[in-house]
């Protein structure tokens, strides 16, 4: 092999880094939650964080639909239709869980009293903005609590693909689809890395090992900078 | 003697009008008042501004009322879901103005309505599509933009217990957007699963207090459908 | 008796009209609120209206500190010291109360949702201006929760004497003192009169036998309309 | 574990700073955080500005902390009463700051400042006195006046059932401004009369969730006293 042919080996084989999975992004993001934060995680991905919290580590999950302390989906054993998460799934109640109404729940999420919210994300620019409701405003979108969760919770940690399924970055200088707010988000889990948003913009915090550095760049669209 | 239950369908709507604003509690399948809705269907006032968080789904309920033509606008924060078809028809062929609110701003606008504050500052949706074209005001340092209150002719509520009263409680998720729109109504329709003696919602457990409440029908339909396959 | 000493005997007696006594007021007004109406009644003589409420007319009496179906007071044999009125007095609840919060309470009061507040006054002026909070600025007054009610309720009946203990007018042109609210005030029920506040100004509604018209008009500060 | 129970009252009143803003629950001899106020009078902290519904009565709880020295101002709206000689006390030494503001719109300025709400619209006391200088705007033909939200450092809040989360329930008017002050500070600070198991409130039942509540101590003083003769 040349080495021309070894270097686009090697970039064809970087374009091919899978990274992590699903599971371990989810798995990856719950280490770093302490004991005692409250937390709402987004439909999808986010919501697969709660499976991941050690079980002897006391997490309270808030769902946007009145629940503060959310517990895993039910099953036939404990069925209660009763019970539902803002994403419409049947779910159980922690012992310790308060039902409150919509109103609320929006007050408590606006008024800065979440730890953390996890969303999953089409797109996060270097200054924190990000884009999660809707990849265009041809077609009527529907927006829910994206928005208030984004303004009101201490940190928005998002979930997301490092890059979209044609291989363009999805970290970016600026988001090219309509915001879900400005400047909030605090940092980035991705299945390549993870990475701080700070007043420099994108910095690594952890990189796959399955990629380089020069690599990992090369897919996001902005500068990497390294910590410290 | 003070009495709010009434027993027919048709005596819960009476009154309504052409032009009413309507509000909806309900959130998924769970604390819907879709039995006081397919009456309001029956009733037939027309030209309704409907606020509910959903748009409506399968073809009863909300999206009945909407099939029969009686929806000019809906102001909600999630129009589009699996099985909004009513809607996206409605939509597609013309005949249905949306205003779409970010969630916590809806609950926010009908708290407001309902407690006499007739506009306030919010950063929700401050420099998104969203908030185009609203008030901004800086404080300390942060963005927000000013939402007025909705205030509405009619809320439709469903409730878990009920007494004569009109005081309310709310089963878990049941309570979702319910006890919000019952305060920002000039008329305030309840369908309860239960109606209890007068005294047995001690005064430290009832949700909405009686004030808020006009009429309070019985509908016993039962628990609401599985939301996801448990096998 | 010559004729002038007549009048003045008359003039003189009318003078000293004592007219309804406090109770004879509430009482008054207390068969005026219909069934099923919510009201709150302030702090003093308008208290006192809930005793005349007739024993078979259900009305729901609001206190600003949270209460929704406030009953008597309470003795000796019913006596819980956790349960007190705006008024800081340990009263019972009704069968069918509810507790809320201040700030639930005010949102109520605020939202228009009381059908009645009853309030005691200084002063009235025929524009429905009233001024029931202090009477004067040297000294530092105290607000409580007038200001919202003034606002908030449907209506606004104030229970006061017709006249100052010097014999100056209470039901005035324009308020002398510092104003609770501007333009809300609907009825006035005094020792003397009952007066509604319309667009015209005051218009006579009931007179206390005792006193003639004339009388009347000569201790009211500002024209005073008969009905029609 | 999440355990919000401390053991100490010291424990309970670590890291006030001088300079805070200290919300307090409590309407008349009921709901009042008394022992946490003793604690934070023992505890130092100076150049506090308090928000409560009064300005403390006799020489104990608020009044104790006002007298100590170390309240430069006070928001609330009934400051005048029977036995609030150290307000007036102060007050006419020039050593106390007062804000007067409509009890409603009190309620409302610290209800906005938990729901992240910087300012929003009232009528109650446009045209007077306390509604002089600010803002006005009119909405459907009625004027309403802007008032901003009141955030906190610190809220004392006393409570009747409280868990190891922090989750509270309150007694009859010992609600009162509890639920509002507690979720409007960062460092909420709990006194209550029992403690009770995890779980042992039930969902539906909970007047304060966990989310607002940061420290919690038992503190059964019990009944509070008469407010009039009963004979």
């Amino acid at each position: 092999m040349t080495a021309t042919t070894a270097a686009a080996a090697k970039s064809q084989g970087a374009n091919n880094v899978r990274g992590w999975g699903r599971k371990e992004m989810a798995a990856r993001l719950a280490q770093d939650i302490p004991e005692g934060w409250y937390v709402n995680l987004g439909i999808g991905i986010p919501l697969a964080v709660g499976d991941y919290i050690p079980a002897d580590r006391e997490v309270v999950l808030q769902s946007e639909n009145g629940i503060v302390g959310m517990g895993p989906l039910q099953t036939r054993a404990n069925l209660d239709t009763w019970i539902v998460n803002a994403g419409k799934q049947n779910v159980t109640l922690m012992k310790g869980a308060a039902m409150v109404s919509h109103s609320d729940s929006f007050a408590m999420i606006r008024g800065g009293h979440l730890d953390l919210c996890v969303l999953g994300s089409f797109e996060v620019a270097a200054n924190g903005d990000f884009a999660n409701w809707t990849t265009s405003l041809k077609s009527v979108p529907a927006v829910g609590g994206a928005m208030d969760l984004a303004v009101g919770a201490q940190r928005i940690w998002l979930i997301m693909e490092h890059t979209a399924k044609d291989g363009k970055p999805r970290l970016l200088e600026k988001c090219t689809m309509p915001l879900t707010a400005p400047s909030v988000v605090k940092r980035v889990y991705t299945n390549l890395a993870v990475v701080d948003i700070t007043a420099r913009g994108f910095e690594l915090v952890e990189m796959n090992p399955e990629i380089t550095f020069e690599a990992l760049q090369e897919r996001t669209g902005a500068k990497l900078h390294k910590k410290g | 003697m003070i009495n709010k239950i009434v027993q027919k369908l048709a005596d819960a709507m009476a009154g309504i009008k052409d032009g009413s604003t309507v509000l909806l509690g309900g959130f998924g399948a769970v604390g819907q008042p879709n039995q006081l809705l397919d009456a309001l269907t029956e009733q037939g006032a027309k030209h309704l501004t409907v606020v509910a968080n959903n748009a409506g789904t399968g073809r009863k309920g909300l999206a009945g009322l909407m099939a029969a033509g009686r929806v000019d606008k809906i102001i909600c924060s999630f129009p589009r879901s699996a099985g909004s078809v009513v809607f996206e028809e409605l939509q597609a062929a013309g005949k249905l103005e949306l205003e779409l609110v970010a969630q916590g701003t809806l609950a926010e606008r009908i708290r407001a309505g309902g407690a006499g504050i007739p506009a306030f500052f919010t950063a929700t949706a401050y420099g998104t599509y969203i908030g185009e074209g609203k008030e901004v005001r800086e404080y300390d340092g942060r963005k927000y933009i000013l939402e007025r209150a909705i205030k509405a002719d009619v809320a439709l509520v469903e409730a878990w217990q009920a007494d004569r009263w009109g005081n309310l409680r709310y089963r878990t998720s049941g309570r979702n957007f319910n006890p919000v729109m019952a305060t920002a109504a000039d008329l305030t329709i309840v369908q309860t699963q239960h109606i209890v003696e007068l005294g047995e919602l001690g005064p430290d457990d009832i949700h909405t207090p009686s004030i808020y409440v006009d009429r309070v029908i019985h509908i016993p339909y039962g628990d609401p459908p599985m939301a996801q396959p448990m096998d």
